[in-house]
């Protein structure tokens, strides 16, 4: 299933506006889907919290859209949109936060803790920074069977900078020059950590010749230049130019989860540029260039409110897990597994 | 008025802070904005420049933490959730634990270790680590049950010249509450008889005391008189009130929420059953989480971990042994 | 001729990486250089491309690991030293052991942690940690004693769809020989009676397994039929064999070269005290490292750790209770 | 002890003719120092490894001297000149290879693993990129105290640069304005791997503005330009600029350790600047500006020797540690310990 929706093909394989009005769509539908998470969130029916891409779906749908079907993605937190436009299906979304069996994590794992490995979607860890190197093991794994054409991508947030383990797996990508894009999202803060307190560079661009890896500084509200310059990152990691880091500059249009009320977000930030809601800004750059009117709009997100409320509803009809059908069995090698619980009967 | 368990925290770290000049608090979100659990609450704007907000960097939190105790200083650390302590475990297990054995400086660091399962927080939000930590020499584990024990042990882990874990559970934060703070408190290393009782001992600690104790309320329905001896510290360990207990029940059934292999149930039955085999009337037995990552959705994240019912289950079984 | 502990290693990588296309090894100084052990000599010329080289970053190490083995491939893993892997730790524990379980994904990557005291080596060369990862879901850790199963435990480890922790014990990598490789071996998760005897069960595993069989000859002289069972896994446990040995001698020392708190020793003793109390004539004992970093000096560090003295001695207490 | 030998100023204080021979002799005592571990060792007098600074003397020494009583030092494991610079007694050093428990380690950590915390002389774990965290701790409570003349200085070498702790550690200490010194040894290999293997980019010191902190690249062969450049930081990091960088250039010229020939050495390397012995270079330096004379080197020379041979005799002639008295207690709290051994007794 995950197939059929793959594949949409970088920028340039369609016109520019074809590729714009589809990202545009996809930012839509990953807002419309945010937002009945959020309103899900607020009526109790999901277990755990909730975490939003508010603000930044034109970064993240660029990254999802300049990838293809066999490339490997590994997603974040605030990454709906690129996410639906990698080939996410809205179900597995749904499913995952709903602790539907049915989703592709079964309710073992939730919310954005979703993917699908053999189709290049990671499942993120919790653990910051920790999916980088992953990324670089799959592509390297690429390499090996002489697929030359893939390439991989992995988001992380302005926080995750200052883990060791995205220092190590960028040196790494670096040293084995594999095909692997990075893309930060400075969104300013770390839950409620401003960057002051986060690093003491200019620029996180500053990093990237310390990696040796070419580097763009973009945006991030601004779809277009968020698109170009992935667009840009993928064509030099396919040319084999080695990694590409990408730094976007945004604005969190939300809690760091729904519980948060993020009152820490200074005003200048969001009065500033970077405060501009991204989505709102694509869509006027749709009108005047007539690229979709008011009309064309209200129909597109009529589709995703319907696509959403149509899974959401499949999802709330599915049974939850069943503790006594779970093999509680943690390998697959089933062979050596010790037992089924806490008290090894043997 | 009432106190919580978190409370409790956010007092003690208040009066480490007012009454001792050498104290100051670390981790990432902990200042203005009162850290992940509210548990650093207005700590930084009453000592200001003592409660700093730290980048995402976990392993570097616990060096700067461990240089600055070798200078005489009383850092606490808050981990956002103990299961990120897994990129600090270096600086933890190999430079805290280890330097007042190599070099006689002592490490007076406390590492607090937001733990436990919360139903919907998964494999990554979820995790008790005290039966990882407690392995290693040089360090001192407390798992408090109680919200009088979570506030006086603390206080006792800033004291303490050694490296101390502090692991808090992230169930009690909020629902468990004490009216008042506690003036005096057991000495650290003494566990505590949370229920007295002479048919059979379950031994636990932190978040499964609670549910001991309503496995214990169960059983008395039932006709069975369970003392419930609440560990408080897994390192070091209380084998004498353990084995004391055993000694009145002939009975033992040890429980613990982290995974099967190893840890705290496993040290308990066998130190009891090296050193008092000759107390035990039936085959001492454990209960432990499951032996897989703990999962997402409620009704499994319940079944995983033990619950009152599972424990009274074990413990019938034991009875009947 | 005879092949040591170390070569059975290297042979054992040799033919994994000839019989199948999808193994590759990465670590430290590995290439060219042939390993600081020399485990991967002349590998990397003998396969090019695939042995590689890495950074000194664990972390980043194991991850790419899980990600190549995503992809179907078959990483070895070399850590320099098992005491490294704690900067791996997170990779290891949460992303390596929890990907089947979340994902139905298996993740075939084998972790080789030259493990263990070697005299002069110190606190950070010469650590065990099997009693570490042992504890978490997803993990199986292998713990070979002899040559032979050095060499087929490897094999093994590479084609298990699991991660698997390879714990290689360093003081037997040159003195430890066998005539020739194995054609065939027990399989994962059966321990093997390394000595028979009905008097007591020793449990022991990797190079403790050796100190214990000299404990045993040396008791032999007094007359007493030790019993020696090495584990060969320590997750999964072979509780049938110990169990089945126990029945036989009534009596169990458990033996392990890691830290005393919590660990295999306290694992299999209660595992035994919980289901096979009735077989037992006397308290099961233990009998771990002490509860120190590992000293430098020799003589320090002969009396740290458990020795063929060490466990007669302990051995004679049980046997008289 | 240790304070007498402690405190020798920075440049500037002393002429810089007194200066470089200071740090000439330093190089030249540690020198002779390392030779005779590497001989014990031969002889089988030595347990476990040994590891020499040959080659990296004139940086290390530089580290060393610029730092004052009152500084916080973690040296790594070629840093022999630089510890007797700071202040390490020659004795610290013998015992601790030989495993004396008079030494400060008594026994229980040995060669390179030394220190004495309480002297600012910060004992290594083995773990790379561990210690500069530490020394970042250690200059804060220093800054809590109120002492705003100490700064701190790490070694690390070119492979350390690879490690997650080392990204964290720098980050955090310009996060903090830390005034510490981070000494990048660049010998091109760690154990046998080269560069080009452990990162891609032009110079490590292009990591300097991924961190906003001050960097310079030296040659580290060259004793006066490693103590102008250790100066130069030294006054940057007292006068509050925050962290500095220091990339040296050189060639390790022994092995990894005593048991390894360094064979995968690259004739290019050592034919190359980078390949000259920094203590021949300084000697023809201090002959050449006449500063010393040939007479007065070989006297200089034969003290060191005295004094190196009266050490190991010294500690030759001490008892080894007792596992019998040793307490086998890992906490300083003793009312808290578990019980003496393996068995716990309790
Ligand atoms: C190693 C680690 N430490 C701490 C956390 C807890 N945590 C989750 S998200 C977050 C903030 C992340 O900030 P950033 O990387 O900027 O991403 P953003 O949330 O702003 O998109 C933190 C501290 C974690 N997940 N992993
Ligand atoms: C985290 C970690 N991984 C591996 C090792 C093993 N090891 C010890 S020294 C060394 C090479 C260090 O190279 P470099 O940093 O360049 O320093 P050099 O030896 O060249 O002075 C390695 C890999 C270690 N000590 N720590
Ligand atoms: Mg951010
Ligand atoms: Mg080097």
């Amino acid at each position: 299933m995950l197939q059929t929706v793959l594949n949409h093909g970088a920028v340039g394989e369609s016109t520019f506006r074809e590729t714009y009005q589809r990202a545009y769509r996809y930012m839509l539908l990953s807002r419309v889907l945010d937002d009945k998470f959020a309103s899900l969130y607020r009526a109790g029916k999901i277990h755990g919290g909730v975490f939003l891409g508010r603000g930044q779906e034109a970064l993240s749908v660029s990254t999802g859209m300049v990838l293809r079907k066999g490339d490997v993605f590994a997603p974040l937190i605030r990454d709906a949109a690129g996410r639906l436009a990698f080939g996410e299906p809205v179900l597995d979304a749904v499913r995952t936060y709903l602790g539907s069996p049915l989703g592709p994590m079964r309710a073992r794992d939730g919310n954005v803790h979703r993917g699908r490995p053999k189709e290049g979607l990671l499942p993120m860890i919790s653990h910051l920074g920790a999916m980088i190197s992953v990324v670089n093991g799959a592509l390297l794994a690429r390499r090996f069977s002489g697929d030359t054409e893939a390439i991989g991508a992995a988001s992380i947030g302005d926080g995750a900078t200052s883990t060791g383990a995205v220092h190590e797996a960028l040196n790494q990508a670096a040293i084995e020059k594999l095909p692997t894009i990075v893309v930060i999202a400075n969104n300013q803060y770390a839950y409620s950590t401003p960057n002051e307190r986060q690093f003491a560079c200019r620029s996180l661009a500053d990093r990237a010749m310390g990696y040796g890896i070419e580097c763009q500084s973009i945006d991030g509200t601004d779809l277009e230049a968020c698109l170009k310059a992935l667009g840009r990152a993928a064509d030099s990691a396919r040319a084999g130019r080695g990694p590409q880091m990408i730094v976007a500059n945004l604005l969190r249009l939300c809690g760091h989860g729904e519980h948060d009320d993020a009152n820490y977000v200074l005003a200048k930030h969001k009065s500033s540029p970077i405060g501009r809601d991204c989505l709102k800004a694509a869509e006027e750059e749709l009108q005047c260039r007539n690229w979709a009117d008011a009309n064309t709009i209200a129909g597109w997100r009529a589709e995703s409110v319907q696509k959403v409320e149509q899974a959401v509803a499949t999802v709330q009809r599915e049974a939850g897990p069943d503790p006594f059908k779970e093999t509680w069995c943690a390998i697959s090698s089933k062979h050596l597994s010790e037992g089924m619980d806490g008290e090894f009967k043997s | 008025m009432p106190i919580t368990y978190i409370e409790a925290i956010r007092e003690a770290q208040a009066r480490a802070l007012a009454e001792d000049p050498r104290v100051f608090i670390y981790g990432q979100d902990i200042g203005a904005f009162g850290g992940a659990f509210k548990a650093t609450k207005n700590l930084a704007s009453d000592y200001p420049g003592r409660v700093m907000d730290a980048p995402i960097s976990e392993d570097a939190i616990i060096g700067l933490g461990v240089g600055a105790a070798i200078e005489g200083r009383r850092p606490i650390i808050e981990m956002q959730f103990a299961d990120f302590s897994t990129v600090a475990f270096n600086q933890i297990v190999n430079q805290a634990a280890t330097l007042f054995w190599r070099t006689n400086v002592p490490c007076p660091i406390t590492i607090r270790l937001p733990c436990g399962g919360t139903s919907g927080s998964g494999p990554f939000h979820s995790q008790t680590m005290e039966s990882i930590y407690a392995h290693y020499p040089g360090l001192i584990v407390m798992t408090p049950a109680t919200v009088e024990d979570a506030y006086s042990m603390l206080l006792e882990a800033v004291a303490i010249d050694d490296p101390v874990i502090f692991c808090e559970h992230k169930l009690l934060y909020y629902h468990l509450k004490a009216d008042k703070l506690p003036s005096e408190a057991l000495p650290t290393g003494k566990a505590r008889i949370a229920r007295e009782g002479r048919d059979m001992t379950i031994v636990a600690y932190s978040a499964m005391v609670h549910e001991a104790l309503l496995a214990a309320d169960d059983l008395a329905t039932e006709g069975a008189q369970i003392e419930v001896v609440d560990l408080r510290s897994v390192k070091p360990l209380d084998t004498d009130t353990v084995m004391a207990s055993v000694a009145r029940t002939g009975r033992l059934l040890c429980v613990g929420e982290s995974w099967p292999w190893g840890g705290v149930t496993a040290e308990v039955i066998a130190r009891v059953a090296s050193e008092g085999f000759g107390l035990l009337d039936a085959p001492p037995q454990r209960l432990n989480a499951k032996d897989t990552p703990i999962p997402y959705h409620p009704s499994l994240w319940a079944a995983h971990r033990p619950t009152a019912r599972s424990i009274a289950a074990a413990a019938r079984n034991v009875l009947r042994k």
